[in-house]
């Protein structure tokens, strides 16, 4: 009377990567360099390993790459949104490795796209301090990638901690973490942040905290709803009845259950971070200048209002409109792909 | 060339002057400037200078001559920031002044060809030792409640100045200091609390005001053109913009601050009769002030939104030239002051200072920033636009002695600054700071750029031990020098505190006699250079823009707006 | 009979969904006749096709579904050729149906009479509205609804579950159809109100002669409603005729394998335990070639039965009797099946698990942070009192509502009761939350949860989680000696030791039961407490799982708590019954002694309630009215005084009921008399002239 | 109902208090104070000024005055409608907020005119046939314009409108008095940004209840396909959509900002940053507390409309 079954079958280099814990090496692999090279430049620098640190990331970022088409065959969309997250991915671990003209340097202002000025052709030209546009829409991307993964990342901790713990425990802390949720979400996101960011002054540290605030609250709710829908579940009986702590049950029960929602959720947020990091550096409350960044390219071209120098305000909105893109589709394609499960 | 000679009674300091000036000594429009100081019409001046008179020194008016094409009527739109209008003698911003400037006015007025007229004033003599200045008012002048405008008047908005707890920035102009003394009285800070030295200022008769100065002042009518000058009928009340009384031809008819000022002529006093106004011929009906913040006046300038604008920036220059409108540039002693503060780590350290002045080629970084107009600044504050200006020899750039100094500074692995800059007059800034990085690089000091908001920079300008301040116009570098760096003075960003530039500055402003005062000044600002406390690379030049439609618009150095002659077509 | 027209006829009908993966293949070589009149019972287990054919006579297949081959005629015409016009003007006119749901497949935002009269007012022409009101309400007082009005009134959330489908069948009704067709409609409801359904749908086919198919898994269901049957298996009709040709003389292997799984109220494990069917159902794209039910069956021959397309063939004996087997004649039919040994009665122990006067109160507040709202009080467990005894299986019986999984809460201590003793070997655990207790007080006490889907993480494979429990009660920490233990566990479950490294959605329902059986007893324990453990399963699986529990029980000598609404599972695996309504206990005692009088009125309703697949049992009508009340707002006095037909007023709805015992350990509680209890007649009789 | 609508407002009173209070402690900083009168003198002359000149500056100011007098005084105008004055302006603040909120009012208006219409029939059409060919396509469309962001989708609109074609002026400052051509591109911005998630909202929705059993009971019921639209499945999708539209109203006080930055519309978003970028506190209170009012407010109408249309909610 035993069931037929199919003997485990022997896992493949590719099966083997796309396990959980390789996929999260991975990303890793590609995202903490990536970190590490725009937050703690300096002192890489320093020690002389600045460009050093991304090599990691190139590979991990292909082979991830690879993977994500490989495993998203059935949805365009999930293809077309990770080709365009992948590739801004890309240019922000390579970009120190390509044949660019310093993003920094001013060579010759207004320069039209196509501009030749002696043997440097300016692509897409350069902008009003003479700073190769091409060059810079492509180092831009860094900033906003890394500062974007960084506060989505730490929001996403913060808002799951209070999530579960609201969701698990409930009781007087999911009131109290719920009404100061509630208070936060009173907020219009804009005006939260420019309530923080004018308290705390505009860099990319206090970005990360703004983000926390205005999207904690939002993901708190979700994780919340998904841990008060996954605690009834049998199998968090079953933990409670072998007398596991809450902690664990947190932890290892209900927190590998609500990743689904989460990861289309995170896509999603990306994208809205991206936007209000690109925003509030228009605002002047972002990131500062003088390194390329998409917001802060808007930012200095917005004063120039003709449409013989409209590509520089062009170039890095069609950047960002790229990425967010990217995030969009990806959420979409990710989140067809798990209802059709 | 025929040159008049001045007259007898001409003020003794003229015929100095004019000897100097024939003797070849002195510029001939400084001699106009000094001339016109001391009491000579503008129009007498320039004929004693044998140069022609411009067409706005006109004899007996402040203003540019009437242009026999202009047309009446109209209304000329600007973009500026619009600000509130609380008080004039504690205004804050130029912008401020230019928003009264058509409402109320001054005794004195000083032209875009920096020379200074009577205005309110008929005319005005002074005693030899330039203690004693006697302004003589215009008659007819009327107020536009229907009150004449009389010396009594002006008594009373000096007077107001003076007094300790108004705060107005007036009392640090030479003319008005002079007229206050230390009541012995302390604040909570321990800082002497100035009063009014009684009879500093008096009516002779109805239209006659005395000054009676402690010190020789030379700028005492410059000083009265400074923006928070302005008269006020003594009927004022905070704030202005609610009970705007002047002798302008205009008046406030709406403001909204962070939106617009609307000004219209005032046709009528308040007494039902009809106004004449005493400057001649206005031809706009309507001057508009509409809120654009800096960065975007251009823009909007470009949009059709106004007609002109306050001020747009060298990186908006390419823009500028490529729209249809007039581009209206003036030479200043604007200036970027990336400053050291002495008594800060590192920069307490001499060497290190220098050889970070060393490391940089001013003239390089201004021809990068400003490719045409504007001048080199060789460290010491003092503008080649400034009458009183000693060119010291040009600055070299030496990279190996920087380096070496670096080394004998105790640095010899090269060493890392950083500086802050709040762009508070434009991303050239950190164009400017980023220019100096690569120089600096290459004596091995690593410099790294904080940019802030300007707003944030405002707070921490005076604080930091490395900082880019904007520092704007002002008409002699005698004023700039004892403003920034005597000792203890509040805008002394630099923390310098040397007991032989104050004296060589107090020489200076001893000293009528400009080619005199040139040496002297040139002493401190050779102390200023030595001391190596800043990177000043660069005297902007200022440009604004009006739409083809307006007919002279004045480029003042300073932003001064002066509508009285300006038509559309 | 040739020169009548049958309402439905399928010929040679298949139908297909289409995914991505490519054609499924739901319903292959479908063929029925449906003559006026008649009343066709379709049976399967979940996935074999008989809801798809349903939609298919609808002609509603959605995008993504279509009719491959065959026809469908509705009174002689092919609904294929149909244009979308005549098709609507059929549906819900000529053909009607009723659904699984009746929650859902009601509008929710719509009045139940606009609802109602759309029918009318769509398919007949020149109805006026009122007159279509009227026909709503009159056909609502004909589905035996009360106050027609305020229901017409009302939405459907308004009112209860049974009183929804009774208004789902008064709609499928309205247009007085040729053909009913009924999906599993009582398959959400609570026994006692499916009860009144059936009932009811049978009172509609005589009183309407309407020709109707009915859709059930349940076999005593279609024995109650229907003349003929079908019976499907993935995707075929693997038998096809009337009622007791089937029931008495089928000729499928898969249809006596069927009979055979299912528990009867009228045998007991000893006497007729339950057989399973090996292997399990296989999934669309798998099915094999031939017989689809090859691999299970214990005739298979290969080169026979897995060539080509079975046809069905008709066995010449009974009424249209066909069956699609090539080696039904071959079969000795009469030659009973292999019973595998039932074991001994093992005998009960000493007391384990001793309950007191257990109670279990809730407070509801409708308020929030700040302004508190009422307190309302739900009773959900009231008095409990019982024993259970070491290997003694105890079941708790009751529908939904009754207080039988709360009761496993305080048991487990996820709830502190709110009065009364649970002692465990004499810990009490009452109000002993499960941080509280030691290990070993976990360990005795275990739990096998009743959603196959929800028993396991999904996100830990079958391993880890058998082996977390094992170094949690600290059997072993040993990590080569948990694999080991996991692997012996494995193997008591039957299921292969490789399924260790398998995540749960790799699992069938059936094998995630097994694991959390395995899981329940990798501690060890005293008492295991199962809480309705094979009621989502199949009924070919429920067997399989019901006698795995039993086994394990009997060998470790562990007390089983079964909690369970089916009383016919019970009967089979069970020593001792707790019959609880609304938090109460009604009725307690053995098997036998709950199985036969003196009964109390509930335990009496709930017998005759259950479905029984055997033609040879007789059963009493004990037909409850109304519905089952909230526990947050139950009835005074006795609490099942609103639904019992016994019912005193003014004694049963004012005092609680006495306890009376009438033999040691067997209480009822009820106001009516003994000798009242004790005269009633059994509800459950088999007749003795059963075929064989 | 009621209660639940008082409970709600109560609560956005006490999250109102709760916020005004921590934004007066913030601002009572004296770093915030500093950063006042820089922004209002400027950083030479708050240098200039002695101690004596800065206190008397913050006396004229008010800000002298200890921090929970200032809170009480503050709430007690507030009881009177005085919502306090503006530092930068140098005008009542109600006047100052009223003006820029009936700006941002029009824009809203407009906004909300052309994207409910829009966004609900392209919603429901895609909606009413999922996967088809005006499924994906409106789908896809909603995806892209809501992946611009509200910056780039004003800077392609004024590059392509404005600058390039000429047809509207690229700024909206409105200096030459009202100009509703002025306000094509910030309306346009801001429509084209939310209709895609409305639109997608509606078509979820709509593809929702077209799966759901109780429109297969309507179909199965053989009424006409219209009335299985229009009677079933509309009342039952646009409940979700409505809420959606409500919320836009939060959503669009964070969108404002950027757009009337950008176009120098002199609204309600960009009043907020200038106030908070000079300090002018009482401005920043205001509008803060006006945009969670105006938050709460459609999250209440959102709920309490959600609750009314949907029946089963309503009558339990």
């Amino acid at each position: 009377m035993t069931d037929t079954t199919m003997p485990a079958p022997r896992l493949s280099l590719t099966q083997r990567l796309k396990r959980p814990r390789a996929l999260i090496v991975l990303s890793l692999l590609m995202v903490i360099p990536l970190i590490a090279y725009v937050m703690f430049g300096e002192p890489l620098a320093r020690a002389g390993i600045r460009e050093i640190v991304l090599i990691p990331a190139i590979p991990a970022t292909l082979i991830l790459y690879a993977l994500a088409m490989a495993s998203w065959r059935e949805s365009w969309v999930a293809i077309l949104g990770g080709t365009l997250v992948f590739f801004w991915v890309f240019v922000a671990v390579s970009v120190p490795f390509l044949p660019l003209l310093d993003p920094n340097k001013p060579i010759r202002p207004f320069a039209p796209p196509g501009t030749e000025v002696g043997d440097i052709t300016f692509w897409l030209g350069t902008d009003l301090k003479g700073r190769d546009m091409l060059s810079r829409m492509l180092w831009g991307c860094q900033r906003v990638l890394v500062w974007g993964v960084t506060a989505t990342a730490v929001a996403y901790v913060v808002g799951c901690i209070f999530g579960l713990i609201a969701g698990y425990i409930s009781g007087i802390w999911d009131e109290i973490i719920s009404f100061i949720s509630n208070v936060l979400l009173s907020f219009p996101v804009m005006v939260l942040f420019i309530l923080i960011l004018n308290y705390l002054g505009p860099s990319g540290f206090n970005i990360v905290i703004a983000v926390t605030f205005a999207s904690a609250p939002a993901i708190m709710r979700i994780v919340r709803g998904l841990a008060l829908d996954n605690k009834t579940r049998d199998y968090v009986f079953a933990a409670q009845t072998r007398g596991e702590h809450p902690f664990r049950i947190m932890v290892v029960e209900l927190l590998p259950n609500v990743r689904g929602p989460i990861i289309v959720d995170a896509c999603l947020r990306l994208g809205y971070t991206t936007v209000a990091i690109t925003t509030l550096t228009f605002l002047g409350l972002g990131l500062q200048p003088p390194d390329a960044d998409w917001g802060l390219m808007i930012k200095e071209a917005s004063n120039l209002m003709v449409w013989q120098f409209s590509y520089m305000l062009l170039i890095p909105a069609l950047a960002v409109s790229s990425l967010i893109l990217g995030f969009n589709l990806m959420a979409d394609g990710l989140r067809e792909m798990s209802l059709r499960d | 060339m025929s040159f008049l000679k001045p007259r007898k009674d001409d003020h003794p300091k003229v015929h100095e002057a004019y000897e100097v000036m024939k003797d070849g000594r002195m510029d001939r429009r400084e001699f106009v400037r000094v001339a016109a100081l001391v009491g000579v019409s503008a129009g007498a001046a320039y004929a004693m200078a044998g140069i022609p008179s411009p067409a706005w020194a006109l004899e007996n008016s402040p203003f540019p001559a009437d242009d026999p094409k202009a047309k009446k009527g109209g209304k000329l739109r600007v973009g500026m920031q619009i600000q509130k209008m609380e008080d004039t003698a504690t205004y804050s911003w130029a912008e401020m002044s230019n928003q009264t400037r058509h409402i109320v006015e001054h005794l004195s007025m000083t032209g875009p060809d920096n020379i200074t007229r009577p205005m309110l004033a008929e005319s005005w003599t002074v005693s030899d030792d330039l203690k004693t200045w006697t302004f003589k008012l215009r008659k007819g002048v009327m107020w536009h409640n229907g009150e004449e405008f009389v010396a009594d008047h002006v008594v009373w908005n000096i007077r107001r100045w003076l007094q300790p707890g108004l705060g107005s920035s007036n009392v640090g102009l030479a003319a008005f200091a002079a007229m206050r003394k230390d009541s012995g009285k302390k604040d909570s800070k321990g800082k002497a609390i100035m009063v009014e030295i009684p009879g500093a200022v008096e009516a002779v008769d109805k239209h006659t005001v005395r000054f009676n100065l402690k010190k020789p002042v030379l700028s005492v009518p410059e000083d009265c053109y400074n923006y928070p000058t302005a008269l006020m009928h003594p009927s004022f009340k905070k704030p202005f913009s609610s009970n705007p009384i002047g002798t302008g031809p205009f008046t406030l008819t709406d403001l909204q601050v962070g939106k617009q000022a609307i000004l219209k002529r005032v046709t009528k006093m308040s007494n039902g009769k009809p106004f004449t106004y005493w400057g001649g011929e206005v031809y706009l009906d309507e001057i508009h002030y509409y809120n654009f913040s800096n960065e975007n006046q251009l823009s909007a300038l470009a949009s059709g939104s106004v007609d002109a604008i306050y001020e747009f920036t060298i990186e908006q220059m390419a823009l500028a030239k490529s729209l249809p409108i007039n581009i209206i540039p003036a030479r200043t002693a604007r200036t970027l002051c990336c400053r050291m503060q002495i008594s800060k780590k590192p920069f307490d350290n001499h060497k290190l200072r220098q050889a970070i002045v060393k490391s940089v080629d001013n003239a390089k970084v201004k021809n990068l920033v400003y490719p045409t107009g504007g001048d080199v600044g060789q460290n010491h504050h003092v503008a080649p636009v400034h009458p009183d200006y000693f060119d010291l020899p040009a600055l070299k750039r030496d990279v190996a002695a920087a380096k070496k100094l670096l080394a004998e500074a105790g640095y010899p692995n090269g060493i890392e600054v950083t500086i802050d800059v709040g762009n508070t007059d434009g991303p050239w800034h950190q164009t400017v700071c980023e220019a100096l990085r690569d120089q600096m690089k290459e004596a091995g000091i690593n410099l790294k750029i904080n940019v802030m908001p300007a707003s944030k920079y405002w707070e921490i300008w005076d604080t930091t031990p490395f900082g880019a301040t904007a520092w704007t116009h002002r008409p002699l570098g005698t004023m700039v020098m004892g403003l920034g760096y005597r000792t203890g003075v509040p805008w002394n960003e630099t923390h310098m505190a040397s007991k032989e530039f104050d004296a060589a500055l107090d020489a200076a402003e001893a000293t009528f006699d400009v080619e005199k005062r040139k040496p002297l000044l040139g002493k401190a600002e050779k102390i200023l250079q030595d001391a190596a406390v800043m990177v000043l690379p660069i005297f902007r030049p200022v440009y604004t823009g009006s739409s083809k439609k307006v007919h002279g618009f004045p480029p003042h150095p300073t932003g001064y707006h002066q509508f009285n002659k300006v038509w559309m077509g | 009979m040739n020169d009548v027209t049958p309402v439905l006829e399928c010929r040679n009908l298949s139908i297909s969904y289409y995914v991505r993966a490519g054609e499924i293949p739901a319903v292959v070589d479908f063929n029925l006749k449906l003559m006026p009149g008649e009343a066709h019972g379709i049976v399967g287990e979940s996935g074999c096709g008989k809801s798809t054919v349903a939609l298919a006579v609808m002609n509603y297949m959605g995008n993504n579904g279509g009719i491959t081959n065959g026809e469908i005629l509705f009174e002689g015409r092919d609904m294929r050729t149909m244009s979308a016009e005549e098709l609507r003007q059929i549906r819900g006119s000529k053909i009607s149906m009723v659904y699984q749901e009746p929650m859902a497949s009601l509008n929710p935002a719509m009045r139940i009479g606009e609802q109602l009269a759309e029918v009318p007012l769509y398919h007949e022409e020149e109805t006026s509205k009122e007159a279509a009101y009227d026909r709503a309400a009159q056909m609502l007082a004909k589905v035996r609804l009360p106050d027609p009005l305020r229901i017409m009134n009302s939405y459907p959330h308004q009112i209860s579950g049974g009183q929804q489908q009774r208004v789902v069948i008064a709609m499928a009704l309205l247009a007085n159809p040729r053909l009913l067709l009924l999906d599993e409609p009582t398959t959400a409801l609570d026994v006692t109100v499916e009860a009144g359904i059936v009932e009811l749908i049978k009172d509609i086919s005589s009183e309407f002669g309407t020709s109707m198919i009915y859709i059930s898994h349940n076999l005593g269901l279609i024995l109650e409603t229907c003349d003929r049957l079908t019976v499907m298996y993935s995707g075929e009709a693997v038998e096809n005729g009337s009622i007791t040709d089937v029931f008495n003389n089928m000729r499928h292997p898969y249809t006596r394998g069927l009979f055979s799984s299912i528990p009867l109220p009228s045998a007991d494990k000893n006497a007729r335990p339950l057989l399973p069917i090996r292997g399990q159902l296989p999934l669309p794209h798998e099915r094999p070639d031939g017989c689809y039910f090859g691999p299970r069956c214990d005739y298979f021959e290969a080169g026979r039965c897995d060539q080509g397309l079975i046809p069905m063939e008709d066995t010449g004996a009974g009424e249209r009797h066909a069956v699609r087997c090539t080696r039904y004649s071959e079969i000795d039919w009469s030659k009973p099946l292999e019973l595998p040994d039932a074991g001994d009665p093992v005998e009960a122990g000493d007391v384990v698990l001793n309950v007191q006067q257990l109670q279990k109160h809730y407070e509801i507040e409708t308020g929030g942070l700040f302004l508190s709202g009422e307190k309302k009080t739900v009773k959900a467990n009231e008095a409990l009192d019982f024993r259970a005894r070491e290997a003694e299986t105890v079941a708790i019986v009751g529908e939904s509502g009754c207080g039988k999984s709360t009761f496993a809460k305080v048991l487990m201590g996820l709830e502190a009761a709110t009065d009364g003793k649970v002692t465990l070997d004499n810990v009490e655990l009452g109000q002993l939350a499960v941080q509280k207790r030691d290990a070993d007080t976990i360990s005795r006490l275990q739990m096998v949860f009743q959603n196959p889907f929800d028993t396991l993480n999904p996100s830990h494979t079958v391993g880890n989680q058998i082996g977390r429990v094992i170094r949690k009660f600290g059997v072993e920490t040993d990590r080569e000696k948990v694999e080991q233990r996991v692997h012996e566990l494995l193997d008591i479950v039957k299921l292969p030791r490789d399924f260790a490294k398998r995540r749960p959605r790799q699992l069938s329902g059936g094998q995630k039961q097994r694991v959390g059986i395995a899981r329940a007893f990798a501690g060890d324990p005293k008492v295991v407490i199962a809480d309705e453990p094979v009621s989502a399963l199949d009924v070919s699986v429920q067997a399989a799982v019901t006698g795995l529990l039993m086994d394990i029980q009997r060998e470790n000598r562990t007390t089983l708590l079964f909690i369970s609404h089916d009383l016919s599972v019970v009967r089979y695996l069970s020593d001792r019954i707790v019959v609880m309504y609304l938090g109460r206990i009604m009725e307690k005692g053995t098997t036998d002694e709950i199985f036969t009088p003196p009964y109390h009125p509930y335990t009496e309703a709930l017998l005759s309630a259950v479905p029984i697949a055997d033609t040879s049992v007789k059963k009493r009508k004990v037909v409850l009215t109304g519905e089952l009340p909230s526990p947050a707002n139950p009835p005074s006095g006795c609490v099942f005084c609103t639904r019992c037909p016994y019912a005193m007023p003014g004694v049963c709805d004012v005092t609680a009921p006495p306890v009376r015992e009438f033999a040691p350990r067997h209480n009822i509680a009820c106001h009516l008399e003994p000798e009242q209890l004790t005269a009633m007649e059994p509800v459950i009789t088999i007749e003795e002239e059963k075929a064989a | 109902m009621l209660k639940l609508i008082a409970r709600r407002l109560l609560q956005m009173v006490i999250i109102m208090a709760v916020v005004s209070l921590i934004l007066f402690l913030v601002f009572d900083s004296d770093k915030f104070k500093k950063q006042i009168a820089t922004a209002e003198l400027g950083g030479f002359s708050v240098a200039a000024m002695s101690d004596h000149d800065y206190q008397k500056w913050l006396k004229d100011k008010g800000l002298d005055v200890p921090v929970y007098e200032r809170y009480a005084q503050w709430i007690g105008g507030l009881l009177q409608g005085d919502f306090g004055k503006s530092f930068e302006k140098d005008a009542p603040v109600s006047k100052v907020m009223g003006e820029r909120l009936l700006n941002t009012g029009i824009l809203a208006f407009w906004v909300f005119f052309l994207m409910i219409p829009l966004s609900l029939i392209f919603g429901i059409v895609a909606g009413m046939k999922e996967g088809s060919f005006q499924d994906r396509s409106v789908s896809f469309i909603a995806v892209f314009t809501t992946s611009i962001p509200e910056i780039a989708t004003a800077i392609l609109l004024t590059v392509i409108i404005a600058l390039g074609l000429g047809w509207l002026p690229s700024k909206s400052a409105m200096t030459g008095g009202w100009n509703s051509l002025e306000l094509v591109l910030p309306v346009l911005t801001l429509v084209l940004y939310d209709f895609g998630y409305v639109a997608r909202m509606t078509r979820a929705s709509m593809a929702e209840v077209m799966t759901s059993q109780y429109i297969r009971t309507a179909v199965l019921k053989g009424i006409p396909y219209a009335r299985v639209i229009m009677r079933h499945a509309l009342r039952n999708a646009l409940i979700a959509p409505f809420t959606v539209i409500v919320l836009q109203l939060n959503w669009l006080l964070s969108g404002v900002v950027v757009v009337e930055v950008f176009f120098q519309y002199n609204g309600f978003g960009k009043m907020l940053l200038e106030a908070a970028l000079f300090g002018d506190i009482y401005v920043v209170q205001a509008a803060t507390l006006v945009a969670v009012f105006v938050a709460v407010l459609s999250q209440i109408i959102s709920d309490v409309g959600y609750t009314f249309l949907n029946p089963r909610i309503r009558f339990s």
